[in-house]
């Protein structure tokens, strides 16, 4: 039992790892801002997620799995609302930085 | 009654019911001002009465693990200085920041006076304060009062006077908290006592003394960090000017004192203590030049601070010099501390009659000053008499501090440290001869009164004039005071 | 097992690292901001996993501030960057054009 | 064991340099900020690695959390700056750079002599803490220092806050004085920013109660709560969902000298009751440390959430 | 973990000079802020450090505290001086000091 459960954290967070790997290069790779905005948001809350299952066979009682899962809940819910908000920045700036003095 | 504890809470509770009392805060100074100062001297009798250092374990618990506070005869008469000068220039913003109205209250009436008690407290945390960590805290809580204190009559300018301060404020508490980490780390503890019985000569305790006496320089103006300091004092109102120059960087220079003296008698070299000196030669010229080429009288004051601030550095390389000369042992050290006292006095005296000047002309250009100790002349007599402390001329406690450093220097046979004394007290008559020689001729056309002057202000800087002057005139008070808890390097010299 | 977890946890550093070039290369500010939230989730995830492999529940709660408070930054950047810093980019009045 | 956490290090380390490079050396102030807010959260895991889960969590609400979005407001409100030129806006030359740069290596170098030198075994106090722990019945060391056995820095500590705040509003221009700080937010109804603004608040509610309550016994306190309580009400306020309170009201001023009175109070009243300052009376220690606590949270969520929100920039209502 | 307790300590170390670099050299107020608190966060770092050292595994907590108490103290410095800062670009647009002192201001201003 505590083999398989100890085999699943692995895979777990190693999917989750592979999740952030493929945000990061997407982050990198993707031609402009949107796309870069929307692989990043997807991948890397998918991996935070992945990781907390992993994580959560060996938490200590209900209530540390139940904080676990709020971790995950709070980014999610901030990836979410902050991808939105971004993206209209950046809709409207048409990709200038804000205020002027972001270029001196 | 703890009255070591006591001098801390008790400014700070005025501080914490002043804002909540809003437009009636200044009343509240007809009972924080007065039981204050009645704390600082019942603190100063307790001293003077058990003949040692008085020390208190907050909340019961010694050190290493708790905060030691400790009064000796240093502490004691440092807390008795600002509690005088505090109440003096409380009493004098009291016409100053009252609200304006009975039903409106106004922002600087308001906050002025959470600001100096705040101010106060923070003053006698640091010169009670037994554990480095929590004067750390403590001159934060000073610069947090001081800088606002600045600004607080929204003149533009003051704006960046204040920021410049307070960049320099912080930069200075934060070497100085490098320092305070390497000696936990080097000897674990934090407070001074231990840390003076532990504390060698090797790498971390040079780095910690280097870092925060760089720090403790920077608060206290020392050239060349003294950038700071004139645009602060002379842009800031008359009541803060005077707390600012006259203790607010005394905290500082005594925490070097301490640091110093006390915490690191053993790391200390003679050759850093030469480097103090020189420093403070430099402020001395530099600042005393500067005051003679200003124009406006704030200005000046301000620069004088400057260069007066140099003096307490030239009892670093002279204590342990031999005093067959003087009827006190010490005399290096005596005549430092006292300088700093007289000088307390003195600039708050000068900067409060500089103010009167200037609410009363509406300007202070020195120029424009002449035949003016004919329209206020109580006011102008004050700003002379402190001048005379600041001259070094007899009788006044200006001249007995300089006269137990030049004396010592000269028996010590480092006769040139001498020569910048005498030279600053002769520059100092230069800058208080320029303001004093117009005001006291007949001008062609006596200047105009805006408003007159009521003699009950007129008569608080004269009170802190006399005070400087006195110390000249009983001087084996203080000394004994000193006496009490003094520490070993301040006779033996240090290193 | 800790080993496992603690290396975990500096691979996800050495990739959300990256991150930090696209800060300092944009060439947009929203580029940067999302630059910068990608680091919070992936260190939301670095101190979940230390706290797993060191056996400190109490590391969790340092997770549990990171992600509550892992929008603040972007919306403080949101507001500052409507025309008036006090608007909302979702109200069309706050097109800065 | 070691060679993992060794990788981490070797990992975590030099991105706290170069964050902190970037963020001193970045072109453009903004990028600066983000380079100085992701350096904030890596600190924050530097505190988990080395254990310390009571300044993770102090760094995270505040280093990641309310700094950052006080140095983006403040840049957001700074009218543009010029284009910078070397010596044009008092930026110091080639010279002064290098000059400058030799003087903070070798200062930097020579700390890290210091910090190599220190002696071993190390001194420190931790054995004598965890000896005098017990007496507190308090489970979380930090806690005890904070509030029993330095209470004496904390009491400053938080006057110092609220220092600070009294400094911040004597910065009002005259005719707004007791106004409001800051702008007033305005949302789309029904927007992502007010959803956020009505979450996050009740949750945050809830995360600051527990890391207080947890403050006594585990990695907590009044700090930790006061900031992260501090954070989401400011959420609350931007997200147009509430204001900023006229800083006039009296309960508002009541509030905010609440905890720090509080403390005093209890302080002055050891010298009855336990014959010293801040001292407590031996079977009453964590009832009067959490009793401080309580009032100190709320005075320090306030203090710091206005102390973000700035000066009073409307008139009184 | 004494290792890592060195390594951290000379992170720290490395810290306070870049804040201190940049507090010197960059002339936006706003840079300077931000470069102190790198400055004060290397010295907290460096505190983190000594306090892994004294007890390797549970950290000693009085640096721990004192950190506390300085991360506290660092924000409210630097809210006065963003404020402080937001009030002078206000009056005057500055947003850096000039190297000199700024020129006195003419008597007549300060009447009131």
């Amino acid at each position: 039992m505590r083999l398989a459960l100890d085999l699943f954290t692995v895979l777990a967070v190693s999917a989750g790892a592979f999740f952030f790997l493929a945000g990061t290069v997407g982050l990198l790779r993707f031609p402009d801002v949107l796309t870069r905005l929307h692989a990043l948001t997807k991948a890397d809350n998918l991996g935070l997620g992945l990781i907390v299952l992993g994580l959560l066979p060996r938490a200590e009682g209900p209530l540390a799995a139940l904080k676990l899962l709020a971790v995950w809940l709070f980014a999610l819910l901030a990836a979410a609302t902050v991808a939105q908000l971004v993206a209209r920045v950046a809709l409207r700036r048409n990709g200038r930085s804000p205020g002027g003095s972001a270029a001196g | 009654m703890p009255w070591v504890v006591m001098a801390v809470a008790l400014p700070f509770a005025g501080m914490l019911l002043a804002l909540p009392l809003g437009r009636h805060a200044h009343r509240l100074a007809w009972a924080v001002l007065p039981s204050g100062l009645a704390v600082s001297v019942l603190l100063v009798v307790q001293v003077w009465r058990g003949g040692e250092t008085v020390a208190y374990a907050i909340g019961g618990f010694a050190p290493p693990l708790g905060i030691a506070l400790r009064a000796d005869g240093l502490s004691a008469l440092l807390v008795l200085t600002t509690a005088l000068v505090v109440c003096a220039t409380g009493l004098f913003a009291l016409a100053e920041f009252r609200p304006p109205s009975a039903e409106r209250e106004a922002r600087a009436s308001v906050l002025f006076w959470p600001l100096l008690f705040a101010l106060w407290g923070a003053l006698n945390a640091a010169f009670l304060g037994g554990d480095l960590f929590n004067l750390y805290v403590a001159l934060e809580l000073l610069t947090l009062a001081a800088v606002p204190l600045v600004s607080l009559e929204g003149k533009p300018e003051t704006f960046a006077a204040a920021l410049r301060y307070l960049l320099f404020a912080l930069l200075g508490s934060v070497l100085y908290l490098v320092g305070v980490a390497l000696l936990y780390g080097a000897y674990g503890t934090l407070d001074i006592a231990l840390l003076a019985g532990a504390a060698r000569s090797e790498p971390a305790a040079w780095a910690a003394g280097a870092l925060m006496t760089a720090g403790l320089l920077a608060k206290t103006a020392l050239f060349p960090l003294h950038l700071w300091l004139p645009p602060a004092h002379a842009g800031a109102p008359a009541a803060a000017s005077a707390v600012l120059s006259g203790l607010v960087v005394k905290a500082s220079f005594y925490l070097l004192v301490r640091l110093w003296f006390d915490a690191l008698p053993a790391v200390a070299h003679p050759e850093a203590a030469t480097l103090l000196a020189a420093l403070g030669t430099a402020a001395i010229l530099f600042g005393s030049v500067l005051a003679l080429r200003q124009e406006r009288l704030k200005l000046a004051v301000a620069y004088s601070t400057m260069a007066q601030l140099g003096y307490l550095f030239l009892m670093f390389p002279l204590t342990g010099g031999p005093t067959e000369a003087q009827p006190w042992s010490a005399g290096a050290w005596n005549g430092g501390i006292l300088h700093a006292i007289s000088h307390a006095f003195a600039k708050s005296a000068m900067f409060l009659a500089a103010g009167l000047i200037l609410e009363a002309v509406g300007h202070d250009r020195i120029a424009g000053l002449g035949g003016i100790g004919r329209a206020l002349p109580m006011t102008v007599f004050a700003f002379g008499l402190a001048g005379l402390s600041l001259m070094g001329l007899p009788p006044s406690g200006g001249f007995i501090a300089k006269w137990l450093l030049v004396t010592t220097a000269l028996a010590s046979g480092q006769w040139w440290w001498a020569v910048p004394m005498l030279a600053g007290g002769l520059l100092a008559a230069g800058y208080v001869f320029r303001v004093l020689n117009p005001a006291l001729a007949g001008a062609d056309e006596p200047v105009a009164l805006r408003r007159p002057v009521p003699r009950r202000r007129q008569a608080i800087p004269l009170v802190l004039a006399l005070l400087s002057v006195l110390l000249g005139l009983l001087p084996l008070g203080p000394y004994r005071l000193l006496w009490v808890g003094r520490p070993t390097a301040a006779e033996e010299g240090l290193g | 097992m800790a080993e496992f977890l603690v290396a975990a946890a500096a691979f996800l550093l050495i990739t959300v690292a990256a991150g930090l070039v696209r800060i300092l290369q944009g060439p947009t500010a929203a580029d940067r901001m999302m630059a910068a939230q990608l680091l919070g989730t992936g260190g939301i995830a670095v101190v979940l996993l230390l706290a797993a492999a060191a056996e400190r529940p109490a590391a969790v709660d340092v997770a549990l501030v990171l992600a509550l408070l892992a929008a603040f930054a972007a919306v403080a950047f949101v507001k500052g960057a409507t025309s008036s810093g006090s608007g909302d980019p979702e109200l069309p009045e706050d097109d800065r054009g | 064991m070691n060679g993992a956490w060794l990788l981490l290090d070797l990992v975590l380390v030099p991105m706290i340099l170069a964050a902190a490079l970037c963020a001193v050396g970045a072109r453009a102030q903004f990028t600066g900020i983000v380079f100085y807010i992701v350096y904030g959260l890596l600190l924050a895991l530097a505190w988990v690695r080395l254990g310390a889960e009571n300044v993770a969590l102090a760094e995270a609400a505040i280093g990641a959390g309310l700094t950052g979005v006080l140095l983006l407001g403040a840049l957001a409100r700074l009218p543009a700056a010029a284009p910078a030129e070397p010596g044009a806006d008092g930026s110091p030359g080639t010279a002064l750079r290098l000059a400058a740069a030799i003087l903070c290596a070798a200062l930097a170098l020579g700390l890290g002599a210091a910090v190599l030198a220190l002696p071993e075994p190390a001194p420190g106090l931790a054995d004598v803490a965890a000896a005098h722990l017990p007496a507190t019945g308090l489970g979380n060391p930090v806690t005890a220092v904070l509030l029993v056995w330095r209470g004496y820095d904390t009491l400053l500590e938080v006057v110092v806050l609220l220092l600070a705040l009294l400094g911040v509003w004597s910065l009002t221009p005259d005719p707004l004085w007791g106004g409001v700080p800051g702008p007033r937010h305005r949302t789309r109804p029904e927007g992502v920013l007010v959803f956020l603004g009505r979450v996050l608040p009740p949750a945050g509610l809830l995360v600051g109660a527990h890391v207080f309550w947890a403050g006594a016994d585990r990695p907590g306190g009044a700090f930790q709560a006061g900031t992260i309580l501090a954070a989401v009400w400011l959420l609350a306020i931007m997200a147009g969902l509430t204001d900023a309170p006229a800083v006039r009201g009296l309960a508002l001023r009541l509030v905010l000298v609440g905890g720090p009175a509080v403390f005093l109070g209890v302080g002055l009243a050891g010298l009855a009751t336990a014959g010293a300052f801040l001292g407590y009376p031996p079977d009453f220690v964590k009832p009067l440390v959490v009793l401080v606590e309580a009032a100190l949270t709320l005075s320090i969520a306030v203090t710091l959430g206005l102390l973000v929100a700035g000066a009073p920039e409307r008139p009184p209502r | 973990m004494t290792d890592a307790a060195t390594l951290y300590g000379l992170c720290g170390a490395a810290l306070v000079g870049i804040g201190l670099y940049g507090l010197i050299v960059q002339a936006p107020l706003l840079r300077k802020i931000l470069a102190f608190n790198l400055i004060g966060s290397g010295v907290f770092l460096l505190l983190g450090a000594i306090a892994e050292r004294a007890a390797p595994g549970r950290g000693d907590p009085v640096p721990h505290a004192l950190i506390i108490t300085g991360i506290v103290v660092a924000l409210s410095a630097t809210a006065l001086a963003v404020a402080l800062l937001l009030r002078l670009a206000g009056a005057t647009g500055r947003s850096t000091l000039s190297p000199e002192p700024p020129p006195p201001a003419p008597g007549e201003r300060n009447g009131g």
